[in-house]
């Protein structure tokens, strides 16, 4: 489900839900002629972790304020960033070995700009948007995540 | 004289629990009385009325409605509120 | 047209050809199950640069050297950012506004490797690679770009 | 004493040129009497030979076959030999 951000232009995209991701539609999202460097990342998930083997993941989110955080970054690397362009996409439900979970796209007129913003993006996502992710074991085993204190990252 | 008594006008809160914290707790809604308070209050409370999510509360953050709350924020009864326990999207 | 990257099996895409480049599957090369974080740049041709109008760039190289050296820096990344697969394209001939003229794909176990070498990789391509832009100005006018000494950046 | 004369086996050189270099010079190869010598004697007799494309000369460098050369490097008679001046790719 796409969430409305015709307040700000340059946030073209910000979708978290249970289909599946297509980072290529992220990337063209943030198509525009003033750019000139464009940079997408995307998170897959990994079949082995150190040694431990996954078979999937599940995320879980807070969806009204885990959108309204990503748009709200999306516009703040935009203009920390002076952005053409940004995007995001985050994956709830289960993820399966090999697919997306998460993608990121920005574009800029330079290259630097472009690269800052999705890596920036990407870390403050990881740090402060309320979605959760469930580790399933090979053995049937599951453990949510929750690594870091994120009420010193609050408001 | 008689004791005080709850006013019969007092609310109550529906506090959201999310991953490892509804699993903690066994559910993933946990319901207060509440006559209103901060969000301090708030964390008091449900420490309290709900030991078993203790630990990660003090690591969590109060969301009410689509935005991140402070500690010394009021919350009236029938607020949309939520516990967002430390984060591992991406 | 593919060089061959038999030596390397990290290095999945070197291409430098007249043919439309499609970033998906410089992004496709570099999929694997043991990488957690991809990073996709595609650099397009801008309309404008500063207040300069551009209809058109075109791109010469030296193909044999120029392809040698890409797939040497690729491997190269490969080695100084624990790249998963790493892959590159670039265009040669006219590339019109809106269309990518170079795209590079990394992928790491982590998402930091993955953007540091998508970066690095460009700017040793800039700086490395005997690939050269011709401007074409809407008035007719026609510029290759020779900005930086490259001898001193030599082998 | 007759004067010497360059012997009958001595080669040629064909160098690439590309881009600005090829523009200014009004075409993409230039061909030399070569004997031999090193990468640096062949950018003096380029420069003397080609002084269009001496001031890109300077900044550009050279390559044999699929690689860069350095300066001391001897090049021979029918050796694949480019000039590469300052690159803009991307």
């Amino acid at each position: 489900m796409a969430h409305a951000v015709d307040h700000d232009p340059r946030v073209t995209l910000v979708t978290l839900d249970a289909d599946p991701l297509d980072p290529a539609a992220v990337l063209a999202a943030v198509g525009a002629r003033a750019a000139g460097g464009n940079v997408l990342f995307v998170g897959t998930v990994r079949d082995v972790t150190g040694d431990v083997a996954t078979t999937r993941l599940e995320y879980e989110a807070h969806a009204p304020l885990a959108r309204a955080e990503l748009a709200r970054l999306c516009g703040e690397a935009a203009d920390r960033f002076d952005l053409v362009a940004v995007a995001v996409s985050h994956r709830l439900g289960v993820v399966e070995p090999g697919d997306a979970s998460v993608a990121v796209a920005a574009s800029a007129a330079h290259r630097r700009e472009a690269f800052a913003a999705a890596e920036w993006l990407m870390e403050r996502i990881k740090a402060t948007v309320p979605i959760w992710k469930c580790d399933h074991a090979p053995d049937g085993g599951r453990s949510w995540v929750h690594g870091q204190a994120s009420a010193e990252r609050g408001p | 004289m008689p004791l005080p008594h709850v006013p019969p006008t007092a609310g109550s809160l529906d506090v959201a629990l999310f991953a490892g914290m509804a699993e903690a707790a066994g559910r993933r809604r946990v319901t207060l009385a509440w006559s209103g308070g901060t969000v301090a209050d708030l964390r008091r409370r449900l420490a309290a009325a709900c030991p078993e999510i203790a630990p990660l509360l003090e690591r969590s953050a109060v969301a009410r409605g689509d935005r991140y709350a402070t500690d010394g924020e009021p919350i009236a009864a029938g607020d949309d509120v939520a516990l967002i326990p430390p984060v591992s999207g991406g």
